[in-house]
């Protein structure tokens, strides 16, 4: 397998999983960024237990992902009940402090970087069985009575409350939830590219997600999985000089996708549609 | 005593710059519905706008300043009909996402395309760097006194034109009930287009400050800002134009004293932080929202 | 119905064409292979040398990459029309790693690797050399990172080389001569930025090396992304130190020397900046303003060199301002390459890429003389040695240099 | 259960808005298994009494007992939780979900899975719970006579067809009070009397107190067992929809003053 083939599979998969963590809080109404701080959370648990303490792998990730339930749980206690925006910048501070205290402490390598992580046996695959159980859990949850509850907090928050949805707790579980995916990510983060540096986990890959995530559509967890993929994978395709202007063809797609379908390209009702239609054929066929 | 009145000093300007931006970034959310994340980008734009007229013409002020009233404006107004439908359909999150966008391309262009990607920097004439008080260490140069009273002209003005003039009335009607404005015969569009030409003027005259002020401009200066006003808005109440004000100086003084006391990088840590447990104990900023 | 099928036929079929397209970036070596097996064994197997360059192209160091980019292409030109290297000419490819954007790094790298390359050149800028130069490292290709950092480098050896010296030393050396310079200097304030690992190293060289001469470190203040440095600047009075020393971005070493300069201090040879100062916004913000400072640099500005001369009268023409540390970087390792290629008889057939992989790498970490743009330097086990300077600033230029350290002849 | 007692009783019910008395110390008392009309013209705070009742919006004096539980200072969740369900005067359904999905959310108050439940528990017992709702939502679905509809988009509905669905989703909580806010409000006559056949039947099949609130007074009037007419946030007179008929005040308060 080419190298650069890996890499980007591997990140796709990282992707998927952020924008599955910003997607799902974003559902419930709020534009969460805790993801990009617990990513660098669980990336420095899994490396660190890894390369100290020479963990294995499944018990460090496990542990990256109650590093990042904790971490998010803690502020999701506060912000639990704030407005969709009031979030973004909020979060953007956990962002700013993550790193900070990074930066400090020595022993993770401080501004030097934590380097020569080692890395766990069959990554892309390791990432893809995350990335599908992760996927199924959403699926479920997507489907169940907390997904239809999601549907209704988006419209209307007092009318939620009024059919016995707790909003704030809704919120609160499914940004620990975020945080957890933000963690796993991360692992997967230090294992791919075995140095950990605080200034990686920063405000660029936010708008890279954001980008894939309101281009592909964010009523669904399909856009995501869709549009990740292609988003992060056509500038690699495209001549040089043509990919360096990624970031003005990204601007252009959010500018462009916002003002034609502003529910992104895949919406729900498009994939209901196609369900629907399939089953009409499906029926049509038997019938002749 | 000296540095602390010095520190003082330092916050209070840059509060006054925020409060420039925190304003026309307010008016667009009130007037427009439009969480417009690329204000101040549309305002470093003008920067290098002027900056280019002054390279021509060999450093006429006059032209420079005009340059950047007048991008300001049409920048403004071009802004309009891209968010124009977004506004009707009242979706904030999509006007945000679109001014990302919007922000996104600036910043790229930028850092790629004037001056081969260069900071620029403004002539000393149109900067005022010379001191024009002076206590100590507490020191208020010529631009920057200007900036401030300026900023209390500019925004000033826009408070009389919003509270005193029939049209600001008639906007601020239609910010409080849109369908109401329709049917009672205010011309929505024609006030949706006037309030982005007022914020458009605003934010002319807001890059004139900011090149008094700052004396340069990179392509990253429009993130740093925006992220900043962004701050402030929302530390205030979104919409919320008077608590904006006093939210900015409140957030410039708390950065100036975190860059002069605390140790280490904490600077931009604390500053969100402080958002961080307004949203937390405060979820609709300390003023409340207006929008 | 349709319009819904349409686009996921076309989503389906982006999806697939891409991975196709990645499968198959697995290009040709170096340029494309000859048919025939070649006669002397020692002769070269392509028709174009083709070097990978992973450059900063985008976001906040642009410009820096453009002006790298400018200087390589200027070797390369002079390189095609004088026969090229070994007969055969020259092109470089430049990937995009973004300004701090380390997922873009590895997946360049990651590209890099599947042209299955002799050496690479790059990356560059240290934040994108920390995240992609292990996947080099682990493949065994040898990286020419020219600008990224002496500590990054060090890191990967033997597998990764850099154009700035040891810090280590000249931090300290530098320092000190300037101490020497102006005696009446007996504390002083830094400025440190601390995202990046660099600088930040430097800095604590520079100030033990102070520290060593009986000078105070009054407090190392942390400088990060702000739209007024004021408050810094205060705080940094505060203290009433003797001189400052300068560790952060170019921007901010103006913008706080312009508000000491406010606040009193008079005398420019207060400040000491280090040897990342010096880019062309450093001199376009500062200008007027910094005469009398101080300066160190590994770059040799008063290079009386004829190749230094017409590539720095070129770089005035292009650009319209003074030639910076960035212009001879690459356009020196274009020359080393070709030097290397040529002492070893490289030939770039597939069946000896992992072998000439390790001949360059050993040739490469031990070069012992070898005529750069701006100076004479010698390679000692992966060290680049050459001198560092301490400048003057005047007229909006490095004047004065003062040699500290290491002198080869 | 006691037939005839009183199920929801409000006792000197206040709420100012600044100066304003949008709720001036109301006094009402529904008796379990009524259909209870609330008339009153516009801007009466009928819609601010539901969302007082509900704890969308706090009050600012007197009580609310709920089945002889002061509810007065209760979150909007905890009172749903205890039994009480509502509509809301804009139709406001999720468009983003099909019809059946929709009155599927109202099934919320009577199932338990949590967000790690949904993760972790047995696939079977989802399934079990999630066919129960379902088969429920039919049922209600086909009761408001909107079984055909159960695949389609809810943005798609027509206005009746949301006040329809909206019941629906209130009635899938299996509430003791359903609370109606102008369920009829912008219909024609033929799209009212469908509407108020509904309430009377959902009354009849699940044995549901209903208080409903509207200003068109032909409907209330021919379905309401019970009827209080307010203005100003104040009661003007209550009764049988008989006495309400003739009541002066009524007229008054609808006619204005001669």
């Amino acid at each position: 397998m080419p190298i650069s083939l890996f890499y980007f599979l591997v990140f796709t998969g990282i992707f998927i999983l952020l924008g599955w963590a910003i997607y799902i809080v974003y559902r419930n109404g709020q534009l969460n960024n805790v993801p990009i701080a617990a990513m660098a959370v669980g990336a420095y648990i899994c490396a660190y237990l890894t390369r100290e303490l020479h963990w294995p792998f499944l018990p460090a990730l496990l542990a990256a992902m109650g590093g990042g339930a904790v971490f998010s749980f803690v502020p999701a206690l506060g912000l639990g009940r704030a407005p969709g925006f009031s979030m973004t910048i909020a979060t953007i501070a956990m962002i700013f402090i993550t790193q900070t205290v990074l930066r400090n402490m020595a022993f993770l390598g401080g501004v030097y970087g934590f380097y020569s992580i080692p890395r766990v046996d069959h990554l892309l695959i390791v990432t893809y069985v995350i990335v599908f159980i992760v996927g199924f859990f959403i699926f479920r949850l997507e489907r169940s009575r907390i997904g239809r509850a999601m549907e209704v907090v988006f419209i209307d928050t007092s009318v939620a409350r009024t059919l016995k949805i707790n909003t704030y707790w809704l919120s609160v579980w499914l940004q620990v939830f975020a945080g957890v995916l933000g963690a796993i990510a991360g692992v997967l983060f230090a294992n791919l590219v075995r140095i950990l540096v605080p200034r990686h986990f920063s405000l660029g890959m936010l708008l890279n997600i954001y980008c894939f995530m309101f281009v592909g559509g964010y009523t669904t967890m399909w856009g995501v999985v869709v549009f990740t993929p292609i988003l992060w994978g056509f500038p690699l395709l495209l001549p040089e000089a043509v990919a360096e202007w990624k970031d003005t063809i990204y601007g252009l797609l959010l500018v462009v996708t916002m003002l034609l379908r502003p529910e992104g390209v895949i919406s729900k009702k498009m994939l209901w549609d196609i369900k629907v239609s399939v089953k009409r054929f499906f029926i049509n066929r038997r019938k002749s | 005593m000296e540095f602390l009145l010095a520190q003082i000093i330092n916050g209070l300007i840059l509060g006054g710059i925020y409060a420039l931006l925190v304003t026309g970034f307010n008016l667009l959310l009130l007037e427009g519905g439009v969480f417009q994340y690329a204000y101040p980008h549309l305002l470093v734009l003008s920067m290098y706008v002027s900056w280019l007229v002054l390279r021509v013409t060999g450093n006429n002020i006059f032209l420079g300043i005009l340059a950047a009233v007048l991008s300001g404006i049409v920048l403004g107004i071009a802004t309009e009909p891209i968010f124009r439908s977004l506004s009707k359909r009242g979706a904030a999150v999509a006007s945000f996402i679109v001014a990302l966008g919007i922000a996104i391309i600036i910043t790229d262009i930028l850092s790629r395309v004037i001056n081969k990607g260069i900071q620029i920097a403004f002539p000393e004439s149109l900067k005022g760097e010379k001191a024009l008080l002076q206590f100590g260490y507490a020191i208020i140069s010529a631009g920057q006194m200007l900036t401030i009273l300026g900023s209390f002209v500019a925004v000033g003005g826009i408070f009389f034109i919003l509270f005193k003039t029939k049209t600001g009335r008639a906007m601020r009607a239609m910010a409080q009930v849109p369908g109401v404005a329709r049917l009672i015969g205010l011309p929505v569009n024609a006030m949706s287009l006037y309030s982005y030409m007022l914020a458009g003027i605003l934010g002319g005259i807001s890059s004139v400050f900011l090149i008094m002020a700052l004396g340069s401009a990179s392509s990253g200066l429009g993130n740093t800002l925006a992220l900043k006003v962004l701050a402030v808005a929302i530390f205030a109440g979104l919409g919320n134009l008077g608590g904006g004000l006093v939210s900015a100086l409140i957030l410039g003084m708390a950065e100036s004293f975190v860059m002069g006391y605390m140790r280490g990088d904490w600077a931009n840590a604390v500053a969100f932080g402080m958002i961080m447990i307004i949203v937390m104990v405060r979820p609709r900023g300390i003023f409340g929202m207006k929008a | 119905m349709k319009k819904c099928m349409l686009v996921i036929m076309v989503i389906v079929m982006t999806f697939c064409i891409s991975l196709v397209a990645l499968a198959g970036s697995e290009k040709e070596t170096s340029g494309t292979a000859k048919e025939a097996a070649p006669v002397a064994s020692d002769e070269p197997c392509v028709d174009e040398w083709v070097f990978s360059n992973l450059m900063f192209m985008t976001g906040g160091w642009a410009p820096y990459g453009e002006m790298i980019v400018w200087g390589m292409n200027e070797a390369i030109d002079e390189i095609n029309a004088a026969g090229g290297i070994r007969g055969v000419p020259v092109r470089a490819e430049v990937y995009d790693t973004g300004t701090h954007q380390p997922e873009l790094a590895v997946t360049q790298m990651a590209k890099v690797l599947d042209t299955k390359p002799l050496l690479i050149m790059g990356p560059h800028g240290s934040t994108d050399a920390e995240a992609c130069s292990q996947l080099a490292y682990d493949e065994g290709v040898y990286m020419l990172q020219s600008t990224s950092s002496y500590d990054v480098a060090k890191k990967f050896r033997p597998w990764a080389n850099v154009w700035l010296t040891n810090t280590e030393q000249f931090a300290k050396t530098t320092g000190q001569k300037w101490i020497e310079r102006e005696p009446d200097i007996k504390s002083v304030v830094m400025f440190v930025q601390p995202e990046a690992s660099t600088w930040y190293e430097q800095s604590k060289h520079q100030s033990n090396g102070l520290k060593a001469v009986g000078v105070k470190v009054l407090e190392e203040i942390a400088v990060t992304e702000a739209v007024d440095f004021s408050p810094l600047a205060v705080r940094a009075l505060s203290h009433k130190p003797d001189g400052f020393v300068m560790y952060c971005y170019p921007e901010a070493m103006v913008k706080i020397v312009l508000e000491l300069q406010k606040r009193g201090v008079k005398e420019n040879r207060r400040f000491l900046f280090f040897h990342g100062a010096g880019t062309p916004e450093f001199w376009a913000l500062g200008k007027g303003y910094l005469d009398g400072a101080y300066q160190w640099s590994i770059f040799n500005s008063q290079a009386k060199s004829q190749k230094w001369q017409k590539l720095a009268d070129k770089f005035r023409e292009d650009f319209d301002g003074e030639p910076n540390w960035t212009v001879p970087t690459d356009y020196d390792s274009m020359y080393l390459i070709k030097k290397c290629f040529e002492d070893l008889k490289i030939t770039g057939c597939r069946d000896k890429l992992k072998e000439e992989r390790v001949k360059i790498q050993k040739y490469m970490n031990n070069v012992d003389s070898f005529e750069f743009a701006t100076m004479n330097i010698k390679i000692v086990d992966g060290e680049y040695k050459a001198p560092a300077f301490l400048y003057t600033i005047k007229g909006d230029k490095l004047e004065n240099p003062i040699n500290c350290g290491f002198e080869w002849k | 259960m006691k037939e005839g007692g009183i199920i929801l009783s409000v006792k000197g019910l206040k709420k100012t808005f600044g100066g304003l008395h949008a709720i001036d110390g109301l006094d009402i008392d529904v008796k379990r298994g009524n259909i209870h009309g609330l008339i009153g013209p516009n801007g009466a705070g009928k819609t601010t009494f539901f969302n007082v009742i509900t704890g969308i919006l706090p009050s600012s004096g007197g009580n609310v007992f709920f089945e002889s539980h002061d509810v007065t200072t209760y979150k909007p969740e905890k009172i749903a939780e205890m039994g009480i369900s509502r509509t809301f005067q804009a139709g406001k359904i999720v468009p983003g979900m099909t019809v059946l999905d929709n009155v599927m959310t109202g099934a919320y108050r009577i199932t338990k899975t949590d967000v790690l439940g949904t993760f972790f528990r047995a696939p079977f017992t989802i399934s079990g719970q999630e066919k129960r709702i379902r088969d429920k939502a039919f049922e209600l679905l086909s009761l408001v006579g909107m079984s055909d509809a159960s695949d389609r988009w809810a943005a798609d509905l027509v206005w009746v067809e949301r006040q329809l669905i909206q019941i629906a989703r209130a009635m899938a909580a299996e509430p003791k009070l359903l609370l109606l806010d102008e369920p009829t409000g912008g219909m024609g006559a033929e799209e009212s009397q469908r509407v108020a056949e509904m309430i009377y039947m959902v009354r009849k099949e699940f044995g549901v107190t209903v208080v409903v609130v509207g200003h068109d007074m032909t409907l209330v009037l021919g379905i309401s067992d019970r009827i209080t007419c307010i203005n100003f946030g104040k009661k003007i007179c209550e009764g049988t929809p008989a006495d309400i008929r003739c009541d002066p005040n009524v007229l008054e308060a609808y006619l204005g003053k001669e």
